[in-house]
């Protein structure tokens, strides 16, 4: 190995040209970790002030219009420019390469192009908050169409940014194709590369139709279209109808990376193969394409006729069981396992307890006699965040913590990150728990205002909320300040291939492609059971 | 803890069965998941760094086990779902109508009578009520927690509930479809009747009754009842900031500018031409988009509101 | 370079993935995959893109269903006001154009470049042609006080067309950038990637006006 | 690339869409009633299915690229009869 080659894919090069105009796939992922990083900040600061607002019924900090925009921001920010993108664009980039044995993915230049887009749509959007929109998240007619607020531009911004998640899917799923390494089977793919896949499937898929959806809403305001609005002979639950086509969809595009990635650290930390490899692998794809089949659930009680109700309950049931079966495969794998409670098994194992949480609850929402009491109640709320935080977010966090040697070659204080991780889960539970209540009591959400008699489950909420941040704060002073010394190579002795080459690996990835001849998870010795 | 509303309508009970039931099996997953978590993570922790492991990596009973019960437990609360939902959605043949229009931001009521009613419901208890309703602008939903109903209204389409209430008492209404500004003000009230009042509330002695004892309180103190009883609250605020409407903090005898370029000193005459013809004098920044309140506040109720007014200075 | 020229140059990429990374991987001989690996890669990917735009046309599809089963009656009358002829020659000047691109695809593997580059032009003329026509029909329903949001049939009508539209000009956009090409002697028999995912692309076009020009002209 | 088509054979292909561009707009001017959008639909997706077939090359592609011409096509069927299913259910109970 000459001197060249050692340098590694941070050190080559410097200066913002060396990033900004980069194709190594690594640059490109932390690029986009940064980028999500600011905007789940400044998503994360507009809940905050909500939570505030929360502390007593009436007027706190802020106004009813100021309130409904911050929700609107917080929740599209998340959505569109943190959570959508999020995993899958920052450590799919990192780590599909690595994990299959390619130097790079296959289109590197599109995928270059994809991240201008992503910083493009962001800046659409950023743009818009000049009169930010009012509309919550959904963007629901004729609400959007009439309100003075800058729908526009708000949803120009998510339409570029849809263009950019489906680039990025479409050079992941050929990446996957055409650039496994020599004896990388498809039963021999790392987990997460099956979640990315399902990801990058349900990114292509999904997204142009809320691209026309949105196009047609700025339709809508600039000529008057009238699809969506009633006054002109418009349906209004059409739109949600396409809204809601691609935004379950975009429920799993938000979650199954956050699966990937707790495949991924259960069987290291637990030095056993992963229980029931196929069935993960599988259900992963069942999920991807069952989830296009349900949308209508987020439509119980919004007209949507009797009989399309029902077939999409059904079908939201048979989602449900995917789910579960994963659930138990990563308890199964700590059986008899040899189990190192670091933090990244720390936030793996909390996802699967309140990702658990969050699926159970989903249960209430599916049976159509329930949902219809608690539906756009803080109920689903407090769902929704136990998927999304409790579910992607730890799973996301874990992912910073497990791969941070690879990726920064610097090894981090795991006690702090420790404090870090219980200060946020019992913030987290804390802040969403009591919303559970609040909703089946029937307290609706986007709420300005409130009844008195939920003042006391709001603060509660609240002052979670400000644990949470603590945690967060905690966490990310802790992973900026990385302890003196080189990260070896491989420091959990993980069988997967991103872990065979130095960290922070070079430029170039692998010197040589490698060939692989053992299944990935290939840990623990074969011995029969009970023998 | 208390964590269901009061249950106040033939469908809340099966409502609150499935709540229970999935409740239930809820806390058992979760219970056993978390308990398993633990237990493997305190029995299997790593002890040496060679630790022997088995390669288990897949066990056909287990996992047809894992699959089967969620699929059979996910049948069972489907079907309770639909069974409860479909009594819901059916219309009993005795059922009284009453027309429901939503509207930013408060609800109108109109009855077969010809009564009409704002932001407050009158119903008898044990009768079938439908609701037919409609917006006449943004989508709204109708949400009665009590009664565990709820259903979307949109503008040129009737969406249609049905209940029975069970229980005399007044019970909340909420708007749960997300539509502006005062979206969370939109609130209401359902009063759930014995046969008797209502009745005597429909031919008007009960408001004989009411207004007697209106009588005896002073018309700004009603005024201030009415303010927030009929819906004015949602858009005119009382400490000056700026809302939908304009601000009734020194509103009286302040001089208005309208959108044609005329003005007018905002005198009782002024004041009650706008409650009554919202439409005809519109002030210079803000849309028409308050409704009418003819026939829904009689004389003495606007010289009341003007005198509320006139005590906000 | 405005929205065109992002998007050819975005097809592009697709098109050669290894020319577009900076030469320092070409110079060090880390070229991470071999011609054929690209060659099937960059199909593959483009079909998948094209898989996508079919469904950002899916939704306009399905608004045409779901109105058209509201207002039968609209849509007969809108749909009679419509230019037959007009639409007739376009579908045929369209489909003429989608062969021309299939013979260009045919000629390059043949090394046949003087038709390649005839062949590109007849395509972009005949997509000017079509631009045209649509721009006098447009304008002829503005004259007659027509325009979008007229109603549910006519916002339909100019959605489509106007969105089939955007994409005949991209089309034209990413077939100019593969003529210059041509005309540099970028391509040989042994390196027509471009020219045949480019010529992908503009099919797709064909193809949705197939579709388009029934569904709003004929079926009144 | 010996087994592509010649370019006589591209040429009757497109005589071919030409025939069909004329038979359907000549069934467009009898009324069938509902049928005609069914034979309108069924015209355009032979057409369809030709170009993609012998145009686009689908005959000497992969399973694979069969799979993702062909879901997206799933999608919409999906889409469409869903949202015209809610359309035509919602009676009055």
């Amino acid at each position: 190995m000459s001197e060249e080659q050692e340098k590694n894919y941070l050190d080559n090069g410097e200066g913002f040209r060396s990033w900004f105009f980069t194709v190594d796939h690594k640059r490109i992922g932390v690029m986009y970790l940064w980028a999500i990083g600011v905007f789940f900040i400044v998503a994360a600061i507009a809940s905050f002030l909500l939570r505030a607002e929360h502390l007593t019924p009436g007027p706190t900090i802020v106004n009813a219009d100021t309130y409904n925009v911050l929700f609107t921001l917080h929740g599209s920010m998340m959505v569109f420019l943190f959570i959508v993108p999020g995993v899958a664009a920052s450590f799919g980039n990192f780590l599909i390469p690595l994990m299959i044995g390619a130097k790079d993915v296959i289109f590197p230049k599109l995928n270059l192009y994809s991240f201008w887009l992503y910083l493009a749509g962001a800046l659409i959007f950023m743009l818009a908050l000049a009169a930010p929109a009012d509309t919550g998240w959904t963007f629901y007619t004729p609400y959007s169409i009439e309100t003075g607020a800058n729908v526009i531009l708000i949803t120009f911004g998510v339409f570029v940014l849809g263009f950019s998640s489906i680039l990025t899917g479409i050079n992941f799923i050929v990446t996957m194709h055409k650039l496994r390494a020599p004896g990388m089977t498809w039963d021999r793919l790392p987990l997460f590369c099956w979640a990315a896949y399902a990801t990058s499937l349900l990114q292509v898929l999904a997204t142009p139709v809320v691209g026309i959806t949105l196009l047609l809403l700025i339709g809508e305001r600039y000529f008057g279209l009238g699809f969506f609005d009633p006054a002109k002979g418009g349906d209004p639950v059409m739109f949600q109808h396409f809204f809601w086509f691609y935004s379950h969809p975009a429920v799993y595009i938000m979650i199954l990376p956050a699966m990937g990635i707790v495949s991924e650290i259960m069987p290291v930390f637990a030095r056993k193969p992963i229980f029931g490899y196929k069935a993960i692998a599988y259900a992963s794809l069942a999920i991807a394409l069952i989830s296009f089949l349900v949308w209508g659930h987020h439509m119980f009680v919004s007209g949507q006729s009797k009989l399309v109700n029902i077939i999409f309950s059904v079908i939201t049931y048979a989602v449900a069981v995917p789910t579960a079966i994963k659930v138990f495969n990563w308890l199964w794998t700590l059986y008899k396992g040899s189990i190192e409670l670091s933090t990244a098994m720390l936030y793996s194992l909390a996802f699967i307890f309140l990702f658990t949480i969050g699926g159970l609850t989903g249960l209430f929402l599916g049976a159509l006699a329930a949902d219809v009491h608690l539906h756009d109640t803080y109920f689903v709320v407090a769902h929704m965040h136990y998927v999304m935080i409790g579910g992607t977010v730890f799973g996301f966090f874990a992912a910073l913590h497990f791969w941070y040697p690879k990726m920064w070659g610097r090894m981090f204080d795991e006690f702090k990150a420790k404090i870090a991780f219980v200060l946020i889960f019992i913030g987290f539970n804390v802040a969403f728990f009591p919303q559970f209540i609040m909703g089946t009591l029937g307290m609706p959400r986007r709420y300005f205002n409130y009844a008195p008699e939920f003042q006391s489950l709001h603060v509660v909420s609240t002052y979670g909320t400000w644990i949470i941040g603590i945690g967060f704060i905690l966490m990310l002073w802790n992973l900026m300040r990385p302890l003196p010394g080189k990260a070896p190579a491989n420091p959990y002795n993980s069988l997967s291939l991103e872990w065979s080459m130095d960290s922070p690996p070079g430029t170039f990835n692998f010197d040589d492609i490698p060939t692989v001849t053992e299944p990935v998870y290939n840990y623990g010795t074969k011995i029969e059971e009970g023998a | 803890m208390k964590w269901l509303p009061e249950s106040a309508s033939t469908f809340a009970p099966g409502v609150d069965l499935i709540l229970w039931l999935v409740t239930i099996i809820s806390v058992i997953s979760c219970v056993l998941i978390a308990f398993l978590l633990i237990y493997f993570v305190i029995k299997y922790r790593r002890k040496t760094e060679n630790d022997q492991t088995p390669a288990i990596t897949h066990d056909s009973f287990l996992e047809t086990l894992w699959t089967v019960i969620p699929t059979i437990l996910c049948i069972v609360i489907f079907i309770y779902g639909y069974v409860y939902y479909d009594q819901y959605t059916v219309t009993p043949k005795n059922a009284v109508e009453v027309n429901v229009t939503a509207k930013q931001w408060l609800w109108s009521f109109d009855y077969s009578n010809g009564k009409k009613t704002l932001n407050e419901l009158y119903v008898p208890v044990d009768q079938p009520i439908r609701l037919v309703m409609q917006s006449d602008d943004v989508l709204h939903s109708f949400f009665v927690p009590a009664f565990r109903v709820k259903q979307d209204v949109m503008g040129n389409r009737y969406t249609y509930i049905n209940f029975t209430a069970t229980k005399e008492g007044v019970y909340d209404l909420y708007c749960t479809e997300y539509c502006g500004t005062a979206h969370s003000d939109m609130l209401g009230k359902v009063h759930v009747l014995s046969k008797a009042k209502f009745a005597s509330w429909q031919d008007g002695s009960a408001d004989k009754v009411k207004k007697a004892s209106a009588a005896s309180i002073p018309p700004a103190e009603l005024g201030k009842q009415l303010y927030s009883n009929k819906g004015c609250l949602a858009c005119h605020s009382i400490d000056g900031a700026n809302g939908v409407g304009p601000s009734w903090k020194g509103l009286f005898a302040k001089n208005r500018v309208f959108t044609d370029g005329a003005s007018a000193i905002a005198d009782e005459n002024y004041i009650k031409e706008s409650i009554l013809y919202p439409g005809e004098k519109m002030v210079e920044g803000y849309g028409p988009v308050m409704p009418s309140y003819k026939g829904l506040l009689d004389d003495d109720e606007i010289t009341a509101i003007i005198e509320y007014i006139k005590t906000l200075k | 370079m405005g929205i065109f020229g992002i998007t050819s140059k975005l097809i592009k990429s697709i098109a050669y993935p290894s020319e577009m990374v900076p030469s320092i991987e070409e110079d060090d001989g880390h070229h991470h995959f071999d011609a054929v690996t690209e060659h099937e890669g960059a199909k593959l990917g483009m079909w998948l893109f094209l898989a996508t735009e079919l469904l950002l046309f899916g939704g306009l599809f399905a608004a045409y269903a779901i109105y058209r089963a509201k207002y039968p009656e609209m849509f007969m009358q809108g749909s009679k006001s419509l230019d037959v002829v007009l639409g007739s020659v376009n579908t045929v000047i369209l489909i003429f154009s989608s062969l021309t691109v299939a013979i260009a695809v045919k000629a390059i593997q043949e090394n046949r470049i003087k038709l390649v580059k005839i062949m590109l032009w007849v395509t972009i003329i005949c997509a000017a042609i079509f631009a045209v026509n649509k721009y006098f029909e447009y304008t002829y329903k503005f004259g007659k006080g027509i325009f979008p949001g007229t109603d549910i049939f006519y916002s339909i009508y100019f959605a489509a067309t106007g969105v089939h539209m955007l994409h005949v000009f991209i089309g034209m956009a990413v077939l100019g950038v593969l003529l210059r090409k041509v005309y540099k002697g970028k391509y040989s028999k042994d390196n027509y990637t471009a020219i045949e995912i480019g010529g992908l692309y503009w099919h797709l076009v064909d193809l949705i006006w197939i579709y388009l020009f029934p569904l709003l002209y004929l079926v009144g | 690339m010996d087994n592509h088509a010649s370019y006589k054979s591209l040429i009757n292909i497109w005589l071919f869409l030409i025939f069909l561009t004329v038979v359907t707009v000549g069934a467009a001017q009898i009324d069938f009633g509902a049928l005609n959008v069914l034979i309108a639909i069924f015209i355009a997706s032979i057409k369809a299915g030709v170009v993609a077939y012998h145009f686009m090359h689908l005959k000497h592609e992969d399973g694979l690229t069969w799979i993702y011409a062909s879901y997206p096509i799933f999608l919409l069927f999906l889409l469409i009869s869903f949202t015209l299913t809610d359309m035509f259910s919602r009676v009055i109970n």
